[in-house]
């Protein structure tokens, strides 16, 4: 095994490399130019589209061609999770009553074609997303904030001769942009770092088929884009360096390979032919294998929180559940090593005492029910069993996607751990396509009586609102698509959030957020299986290599270059 | 003893009043043929072609011709397994033309029929008691001492031994299996049996065993025989009257002795003198008729007369009229336009 | 094994020097070894057969006819394989032993020097050729000279000679579109395209209608006559070999049981089952009997064939022999000059069954 | 003849139809029953309302299935523009659909995943269809002896195993352990040579497979034939055992192995599923699998029928070469 | 009619003769046709062989729990002990194969692989021969149909049976099974899976059956007996069910124990596919499936299910062909 470094002399060994050299701190630091990053994936993209694509890796990858107002920056650690002005001149002047953002933008910054970035573009890219027939499958959150009852429809119908009807975003010059925002709100910011709030010029719109060609504002532009094959970067002239201070653009080009031979994929990567995988889901079972009982080749990976949490939500809604002691004598009973030998063993996640993730403010190693001790307290299970009038069990069943195997292990785990407290447990695998059908609909789940629910849940923005809210907020129950499986509708939890959301101090909101995490533990309504994290192999020769949380924990593509030059 | 038997029989000239056991009047059956997928008709197999006959009870009706002829259509006509496109047939003054499965049944008991190939007329599947019983059971018959003991006894009748009750078809000869479709045939005691090619599939040796089983049959229960065979001699020996069958149509029908020593339609002449006598010395002296060429497709058969295209005799009347079939000679009826031997040529044609 | 055997036997045959006659068959014994056991289908047979003449084989089914014609022709399979036949005795063509002899010297004489017709026409050519193409095959094979237009005009010449109509044009045609009888023809002509000297034909008319019979045995007679060679003529229908034959093998569970001169034979037939034969047998040529004289009982097994005389089973005479026909195999003896049988009924007492009891009733 | 291929054509297209209404009515129907919204496969993370209204739309889910289906014939035969928001985009005839989840038309998309498949099937035919009839052929003419067990046995194992089977088994060994073969699809228009190479080993595992039926079908249609009385009769010829066997027997063997051939190979180039998936080979069955793991109905659509219609026009192939092959055959 | 007639012909002195004694009819006489194919299939020793491994097969899956808990582990209790946390596979070296376990432990969890595959041959024999019941009815009612009636009756059953094998039907079970409801006529989890398997695989499998029935019918009913038993006053009925079905019994027997490897296969391939039955209900493809992704590090989870997949299939079709030759009429 090893690398096969071909001629490459220097650092490119992998000598200062090292298990997790790249968690936290920055791998082989450096600014030579030139040279080919070769990414590849088995899983294509689901649009190149900004305004449409939901994969982490994607985000991470429009870093390379979508530039947003605020970014996240280029540092390793916590202190990626920051901001930073990329189109915006500065941070954005803040109304008092906090319900008034204006940017100025940099001067200079073109999009590929060499024209200028405006302040329309900016709303134009933000107006798209509102055609959620035509721009679908991105993050919706920006309707959410910004329609305001105005039931905007995109700018595709839109009466508005310039096409940019949407009321609460003004333009009043070309550096200009104003949001109005209905109420307070801290995550706003995180909101505009999402590639889904990219410029994008209206006369290159090409509506459903822009992920064809997307205009690129970013260092990089697409040369080509062969779906299901590859995607090549190539250098954008139009990107000016002194406009971007997050971004160095250290590669001449970016190739993406996509095959749909993961073991193949695995085998390039470990003999240096790929550099890094573009998914950043973890290598292979059996590659991991090798990788992991090999020192040589243990030493350039990462395995890095990718801000997942692996869970099993308890349904208070469905009985027995409904009483709080049934709950925690699921929880008690829960093995949580097998749980995690389940997805993958330790390696994929480490055990996790609370539902807020590592890379989150506001999180801390609360654990009440000793999920991080890896062993089943059966004595305290059957306590609660009793505590709840049923001492002798009860039935019950878990819904799992069918498509996931690890979540059907971690149902099929949780199942034979419960047998020691008599809870029998009836697996129930539905389609993992209709999540939204199936345990996304209360009354579905409900009649199908899907006591334990098992799903995983990262943030799409890191704060605690991005984790928390979908899961844990009341009011963010609806009848289709629903993420609260367990229905928590508690009024100081929803309380907590309005007061988070008001707070422009993130530790402070951070405050909030551990409150309403220890809560929602401390009442058994989730059963955290893991923190996930995913082990990843870097190419000795990449440099600049470093986790990023804000990003999932992934490698930070556009940051990364070659130290051969190749 | 044949002359004897034939003057047995009321002959047929004065039957008129007395009503035949069988009347098959004008019997056509027409195979259609057809095309593609909407099954469209793009013609027919004259197979049977308007032919009349009847069948006297106790008398045995032979039926000869060539392959394709019709012979084997018209059996399965007089016995209702087939259903005529036009013509009647009549069973004991009864039409039974188009009677139904259910109608037909009772009737089923009066005419029963012997198959050609002892292989495939038993159900290699059943034992003998299961094939000779079946009669019984689907006609729901009651013999007293059971259904087992019947068969065992016709068994015995046919020449075989009751023992043989519970074995299969596969373990027995030819002419045992014929003898087992026999005794089936007679279960229910019919009146008439038509038989088709009953002993075409078997060697010389058996079929002259089967022949005389037939023979004594009649004799001993009295019945009526319709009997299908290609060959002459066969037919000869076991037939009162004959009836030439060609391309669908009947082109002679006559009592045995006149048919074979005159006969008057140049078909039965030419079939006769094709048949190979098993005489070395006698080979030399034959006068023979040879006839040309294959028998016409049923489908387009020849205009007028069917015979014409092989016929030595033929003229122009028979390519645009049909010769009737008509009664030359008492009980000698022929279809033809220039017929031999009629009663007004020397008889002298045939000598010893 | 049995090829060691055979070829044994053969060298000692050799030394003893070719037969007489046009085609000699001695002692031929073929034995299939099968699941059940050992099938004597042919079972010592001798015979001879001069150029120019013709033999007729009858027999019931299964007795073995086609066993002995397929070994003459050599057309069993050979070596120690399962389902391969042991044959053992010997048959001399025109001076050349053809059991023992190598297959490719067999293989080389069949088809030029003798010939074969089959029952069925239509299985028996190959459908997806035409009828041309099968019989220029036959010549070219044994004509490696000739050139394909020189075949081609010979296979026209041939089926013209066996009377198909507008031969230039059939020549093209495939076996299907020929009728029963224009194919029996056309296999006709596939047989003697080589003019061979022996033609075997295998119940060659029993698919066909009478019509049509006589006139394929007329066309056979007249090749025959033509041409002078031997024929053998396998049937089972007396009336058949009558037309045709000058001798006539009767044969019985795989052995003959007589052989005669066909007039002798069928004047004077010595063996009780021929007199069945000829019993069972309605006559259109002569008065209408009143019963037909069956042989009674079924045929034989070739497996566990009766002891002593295969028929007596089925042989009502078989107390006159005073037993010896369950424990010795009767052996051919000769009744007239070149009329042998094989029965252990004294003769003067087979005469005079025959003459008190069967003639008159024939 | 011309009248028959008419026929035979109205009669490919009729059959295309039912399968067409058949997929079309299941995958459209099955959601309807089972209450879930195949629209909601298309939004993000969290569903909105409208959002799901306007999808629905989008696909011409709000229409009657009738007329669905309607639109989706008129697009096979003329085309179907779907709106792109900013203008329509074509899908010309055949429009087999058009995913939503991709945003391409069907139809180009299978016609690329065609090359994969078809490289994959021919290239195994060819291997099966010399070695499985040679065998067959060795084994029927040397039959009984202990070469003849010994390869109808390897024949029925080879039955008997399952292809992701011994493509593992395969690939553990050849590509892993020995590193004899790449493991990856390469188009043949990209590098012959590593097309062949890649190739190799999916031709041989496929070919193992259906050699051995063909060989036990080889083996015994010769038998059979080698029974006919024709075959008596090219002996009683004087022919060679050769002519025999190489002219009068193979030709009659090979019309029903032609035709059992065609069917296969009609069948694979619509999608060798299990193959593909085990080779991690992107072709129309893996695009298929992908499709239904996806609920990308419009691809499944789009294979099936596609699949269909190889299927049906190998039928109407080895129709038409039976017809060439075997004189008695008519075509009326 | 007291005397009986006698029949054998007074040729000779009524004196002469032996008593007939129905003549040397050899030694087969009073077997039945089943008694003749089975004295055929004792001489077999290879199909018996494979007879003999099917019936151990279902015997095994029958007493699965039985031998479960003397040589094995409950089905699906894990072994976390077993296993390496942090890779997730076995520790002992070839999958953990040991004393205690004897085909090893399955990854992830230590779970018995002995146990997983005796249950699992549970569900791949219930499933195969259900399935090939269900093809076998269908089949069986649709070729009789067809075969008996003619006309218009088999030119729409013959269709059908066309439209049907014009399906792409691994790729088109696979779409089928995974649109499926969960729950469906009162069964759930694993239970309809397993009755949708059923009939899915049986649905497509009939009309191979149905087309060799046809065949069988259609040539049953131009043998005279059918004539024979009408010319008796016997219905559609009674010649249906009394004079063809006993003689479709062999080829319906010979293509059932044909069309269960088959099955075998198919539900092993959609299992594989991920369309099989749902964990934890153990299956020998879903085993292989998980094989697939650590097929490099730990073969021994491949190589078992495969084994087993492969021997069963092996067993059974060496019993149907040794059943067929048994039941051939035309062998040797
Ligand atoms: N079911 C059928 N459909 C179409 N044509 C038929 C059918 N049955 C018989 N024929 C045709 O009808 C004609 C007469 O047939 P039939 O069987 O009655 O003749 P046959 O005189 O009995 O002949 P053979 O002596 O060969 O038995 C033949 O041309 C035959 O092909
Ligand atoms: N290949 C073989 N294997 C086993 N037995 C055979 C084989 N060929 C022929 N026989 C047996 O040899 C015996 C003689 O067969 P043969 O074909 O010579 O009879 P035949 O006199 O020609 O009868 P038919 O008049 O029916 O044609 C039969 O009992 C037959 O079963
Ligand atoms: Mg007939
Ligand atoms: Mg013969």
């Amino acid at each position: 095994g090893g690398s096969k470094g071909g001629g490459s002399s220097d650092a490119s060994k992998g000598a200062e490399g090292g298990f997790n050299a790249a968690v936290g701190k920055v791998l082989n630091p450096s600014d030579k130019k030139g040279g080919t990053i070769n990414l590849w994936t088995s899983t294509d993209a689901d649009s190149w589209d900004p305004g449409r694509a939901y994969y982490a890796s994607v985000w991470n990858f429009q870093r390379y061609y979508a530039r947003t107002l605020l970014t996240y920056d280029s540092k390793p650690g916590k202190d990626g999770l920051k901001l930073v002005p990329d189109l915006a001149a500065a941070q954005p002047e803040i109304a008092a009553d906090g319900k008034t953002y204006t940017f100025k933008l940099k001067p200079g910054v073109k999009f590929e074609d060499g024209s200028p970035i405006t302040s329309k573009d900016i709303k134009y890219g933000i107006e798209r997303i509102f055609a959620q027939d035509v721009i679908s499958g991105g993050p919706t959150y920006l309707i959410q904030s910004l329609d305001q009852g105005q039931d905007y429809k995109g700018p595709y119908t839109d009466a508005d001769p310039n096409k940019l009807g949407l009321k609460t975003v003004e333009t009043p010059d070309d550096t200009t942009v104003v949001f109005h925002l209905a109420k307070p709100d801290s995550s706003f910011l995180y909101l505009l770092a999402m590639g889904s709030a990219s410029p994008v010029p209206q006369k290159l719109d090409t509506g459903s088929k822009y992920g064809d060609k997307p205009v690129s504002s970013g260092p990089y532009k697409f040369k080509s884009i062969e779906p299901g094959k590859s995607v090549e970067l190539v250098r954008n002239e139009n990107w000016d360096q002194a406009t971007d201070t997050v971004r160095k653009a250290l590669p001449d080009t970016v190739k993406l390979t996509i095959t749909t031979n993961a073991d193949d994929m695995d085998a390039r990567l470990l003999d240096g032919s790929a550099d890094i995988d573009f998914s950043q889901t973890g290598l292979s079972q059996a590659a991991g294998a090798k990788v992991l009982t090999d020192p040589k080749l243990k030493g350039n990976t990462d395995d890095a929180y990718n801000g997942f949490i692996r869970y099993i939500s308890v349904v208070p809604k469905v009985a027995p559940f409904d009483n709080e002691h049934c709950r925690k004598a699921v929880l008690y009973a829960a093995d949580t090593t097998a749980l995690q030998t389940a997805r993958g063993g330790s390696t994929a996640g480490s055990t996790y005492g609370s539902m807020l993730p590592p890379n989150i403010l506001g999180s801390d190693d609360y654990d009440p029910f000793g999920f991080t001790k890896g062993k089943p307290n059966v004595e305290k299970a059957k306590e609660e069993l009793k505590l709840c009038g049923k001492p002798d069990g009860f039935k019950t069943n878990i819904a799992v996607r069918g498509n996931k195997e690890k979540e059907v292990n971690s149902a099929v785990a949780l199942q034979s751990a419960l047998k020691a407290i008599n809870v029998d447990v009836t697996v129930d695998q539905y389609d993992g396509k209709l999540i939204a059908s199936e345990i996304g609909s209360p009354s579905v789940v409900a009649t199908k009586g899907y006591g334990l629910i098992v799903m995983g849940w990262a943030a799409d923005y890191p704060n605690g609102s991005g984790y928390l809210q979908p899961l844990t907020d009341g009011r963010f129950i609806t009848q289709n698509g629903n993420s609260n499986y367990s229905e928590i509708n508690d009024p100081e939890i929803n309380g907590w959030f309005d007061s988070a959301t008001a707070e422009t101090d993130p530790a402070k909101a951070a405050d909030f957020y551990k409150k309403i995490n220890h809560k929602v533990i401390d009442s058994g309504y989730y059963l955290p299986i893991v923190a996930d994290k995913a082990l990843n192999y870097r190419n000795p020769r990449l440099t600049n290599v470093y986790t990023q949380d804000a990003l999932g924990g992934e490698i930070d593509f556009q940051a990364l270059g070659v130290s051969d030059g190749k | 003893m044949t002359d004897t038997q034939v003057a047995a029989i009321p002959s047929p000239a004065p039957a008129s009043d007395r009503e035949p056991l069988l009347r098959v009047t004008g019997l056509t059956r027409h195979f259609p043929i057809t095309k593609g997928l909407l099954r469209r008709q793009a013609g027919a197999v004259r197979a049977v072609d308007g032919i009349d006959f009847t069948v006297n009870a106790g008398e045995t009706l032979g039926v000869v011709g060539e392959s394709g002829c019709g012979k084997s259509t018209m059996g399965r006509l007089v016995t209702r397994l087939d259903e005529p496109t036009s013509g009647t047939v009549e069973f004991e003054g009864t039409d039974i033309t188009h009677l139904g499965t259910g109608a037909m049944r009772p009737l089923r008991r009066d005419i029963q029929m012997i198959f050609q190939d002892p292989y495939s007329s038993l159900n290699p599947r059943h034992t003998v008691g299961t094939i000779v019983g079946a009669p019984f059971r689907l006609q729901n018959v009651k013999s007293e001492g059971g259904t087992k003991k019947a068969v065992q006894e016709l068994l015995e009748l046919c020449g075989l031994s009751p023992e043989h009750y519970n074995r299969y078809p596969h373990e027995f000869s030819g002419g045992q299996r014929q003898r087992i479709g026999i005794a089936r045939a007679l279960a229910l005691r019919p009146r008439m049996i038509v038989a088709d090619e009953p002993v075409s599939a078997l060697d010389v040796s058996i079929q002259a065993q089967v022949v005389n089983l037939l023979d004594d049959l009649q004799k001993e229960l009295g019945l009526t025989y319709l009997i299908i065979a290609h060959d002459l001699s066969v037919v000869r020996h076991v037939s009162d009257r004959v009836a030439v069958m060609y391309l669908g149509k009947i082109v002679e029908i006559a009592d045995r002795d006149s048919l074979y020593k005159t006969p008057m339609h140049p078909y039965t002449t030419a079939l006769m003198s094709a048949v190979p006598v098993p005489d070395p010395r006698r080979k030399e002296q034959r006068e023979r008729i040879r006839l040309t060429g294959d028998v016409p497709s049923p489908i387009n058969p020849p205009s007028g007369c069917r015979f014409r295209t092989r016929c030595w005799k033929a003229q122009d009347v028979c390519a645009s009229q049909e010769p009737p079939l008509v009664a030359l000679k008492t009980g000698h009826q022929v279809a033809c336009h220039f017929p031999e031997n009629t009663p007004e040529q020397t008889k002298t044609l045939l000598g010893g | 094994m049995s090829k060691t055997q055979t070829q044994a036997q053969s060298r000692l045959q050799k030394a003893a020097g070719a037969p007489e006659g046009f085609l000699t068959v001695r002692d031929l014994r073929v034995h299939f070894p099968t699941d059940d056991g050992l099938v004597k289908s042919v079972d010592g047979l001798n015979f001879t057969l001069e150029k120019g003449k013709t033999l007729g084989i009858v027999g019931e089914s299964g007795s073995g006819k086609s066993v002995t014609s397929l070994s003459i022709m050599g057309l069993h399979r050979t070596g120690t394989k399962r389902g391969a036949p042991q044959i053992s005795g010997e048959v001399w063509l025109d001076g050349e032993e053809l059991i023992g002899a190598d297959p490719d010297r067999v293989r080389q004489l069949r088809g030029q020097k003798m010939a074969m017709i089959f029952q069925d026409p239509l299985t028996a050519m190959h459908p997806y050729y035409t009828v041309g193409a099968q019989i220029v095959e036959g010549y070219r094979a044994h004509h490696p000279g000739a050139s394909k237009k020189e075949a081609r005009r010979r296979a026209i010449e041939m089926l013209d000679r066996v009377g198909i109509p507008q031969p230039d044009k059939r020549v093209d045609a495939y076996p299907h579109e020929f009728s029963g009888g224009m194919r029996q023809r056309a296999m006709i002509a596939m047989a003697l395209v080589n003019d061979p000297s022996l033609l075997i034909a295998d119940e060659p008319t029993t698919a066909l209608d009478v019509t049509v019979q006589a006139q394929i045995l007329d066309l056979i007679r007249d090749l025959q006559q033509e041409f002078g060679s031997a024929v053998i003529i396998i049937t089972h229908d007396l009336g058949v070999v009558a037309e045709l034959a000058d001798d006539i093998l009767v044969m019985y569970g795989g052995k003959c049981i007589e052989h005669g001169p066909a007039g002798t034979l069928f004047d004077s037939p010595e063996h009780p089952y021929t007199w069945g034969l000829l019993g069972s047998m309605p006559r259109l040529d002569r008065e209408l009997q009143e019963r037909l004289i069956p042989v009674k009982g079924t045929p034989p097994s070739l497996i566990n064939v009766p002891s002593g005389c295969a028929f007596h089973p089925r042989c009502p005479y078989a107390g006159l022999t005073g037993g010896r026909s369950t424990t010795e195999v009767p052996v051919l003896a000769e009744a007239s000059p070149g009329h042998r049988a094989a029965c252990h009924i004294p003769a003067a007492e087979r005469h005079r069954i025959f003459t008190d009891e069967i003639a008159p009733r024939l | 003849m011309l009248v028959y291929l008419i026929r035979r054509l109205v009669n490919v297209v009729a059959m295309l139809l039912v399968v067409s209404a058949v997929t079309f009515g299941i995958f459209f129907m099955v959601p309807k029953i089972t209450g879930s919204d195949p629209a909601l496969l298309y939004v993000g993370k969290i569903a909105d309302k409208a959002a799901i209204e306007g999808i629905r739309h989008k696909m011409g889910l709000d229409k009657s299935i009738i007329e669905q289906y309607f639109l989706f014939l008129k697009g096979i035969f003329a085309g179907r523009d779907y709106s792109t928001g900013v203008d329509v985009t074509h899908c010309s005839a055949p429009c087999l659909g058009y995913s939503f989840k991709t945003e391409r038309a069907v139809w180009p998309v299978l016609l690329d995943r065609l090359g994969v498949t078809a490289s994959l099937a021919f290239g195994a035919a060819v291997l099966w269809l010399v070695f499985g009839t040679a065998t067959g052929v060795v084994s029927a003419l040397r039959r009984r002896t202990l070469l003849d067990r010994f390869t109808m046995t390897t024949a029925l194992a080879g039955v008997s195993l399952p292809i992701y089977f011994t493509g593992m088994l395969a690939s553990a060994i050849f590509v892993y352990q020995l590193g004899w073969f790449p493991h990856d699809y390469v188009a043949l228009t990209d590098d012959p040579v590593a097309w062949f190479q890649n190739l190799l080993l999916p031709w041989i595992t496929l070919a193992f497979l259906y050699a051995a039926t063909y060989a036990r079908l080889t083996r015994a249609t010769l038998l059979d034939v080698l029974g006919e009385d024709y075959i008596r009769t090219a002996r009683a010829k004087g022919l060679g055992e050769r002519t025999v066997i190489g002219k009068h027997a193979m030709r009659s063997t090979l019309t029903p192995i032609l035709t059992v051939f065609g069917m296969d190979l009609g069948g694979l180039i619509g999608g060798a599923v299990l193959t593909e998936t085990t080779f991690n080979f992107r072709g129309l069955g893996y695009e298929a699998v992908a499709a239904i793991s996806g609920s990308d109905l419009p691809v499944i659509m789009g294979v099936t029928l596609f699949a269909g219609f190889f299927i049906i026009l190998a039928n109407l192939l080895v129709d038409l070469l039976y017809a060439v092959v075997d004189p008695r055959v008519r075509l009326t | 009619m007291t005397t009986p007639i006698d029949t054998t012909g007074s040729a000779g002195p009524a004196e002469t003769g032996p008593a007939p004694a129905a003549a040397p009819v050899k030694k087969i006489e009073g077997r039945s046709p089943g008694r003749i194919a089975w004295d055929r299939l004792k001489r077999d020793k290879v199909a018996l062989a494979g007879g003999v491994v099917v019936m151990l097969l279902i015997l095994a899956a029958l007493l699965a729990p039985v031998l479960t808990s003397l040589l094995g582990h409950p089905v699906d209790e894990p072994h976390p002990d077993q296993i390496n946390p942090e890779l997730g596979l076995p520790k002992g070296a070839f999958g953990g194969i040991s004393g205690d376990f004897l085909l090893g432990v399955d990854p992830t969890f230590g779970r018995d692989v002995f146990s997983r595959i005796l249950y699992g041959a549970q569900i791949s024999l219930l499933v195969a021969f259900l399935a090939a019941g269900v093809s076998v009815v269908i089949g069986v009612l649709m070729g009789v149909a067809a075969g008996y009636f003619g006309g218009w009756i088999d030119s729409a059953i013959s269709r059908v049976m066309d439209v049907l094998l014009a399906f792409p039907q691994l790729l088109f079970s696979i779409a089928l099974v995974s649109v499926m409801p969960n729950d469906l006529l009162g069964l759930s989890g694993s239970g309809v899976r397993m009755a949708i398997l059923i009939l899915v695989i049986g649905f497509f499998g009939w009309p191979y059956i149905g087309r060799i029935v046809r065949g069988q019918a259609l040539s049953l009913r131009e043998r005279e007996f059918v004539d024979a038993a009408r010319s008796l006053g016997a219905g559609p009925v009674h010649i249906l069910l009394r004079e063809l079905l006993p003689n479709l019994v062999a080829p319906i027997l010979v293509y059932t124990t044909l069309i269960i490897p088959t099955n075998i296969l198919s539900e092993a391939a959609l299992s594989f596919l991920g369309a099989g039955v749902k964990p934890p209900t153990p299956s020998w493809g879903q085993m292989l499936s998980q094989a697939t992704k650590i097929y490099q590090v730990d073969p021994t989870y491949m190589v078992v299910p495969g084994l087993a997949i492969f021997i069963t299939v092996l067993a059974f079709n060496l019993f149907g062909d040794g059943l067929r030759d048994a039941l051939d009429p035309k062998g040797n």
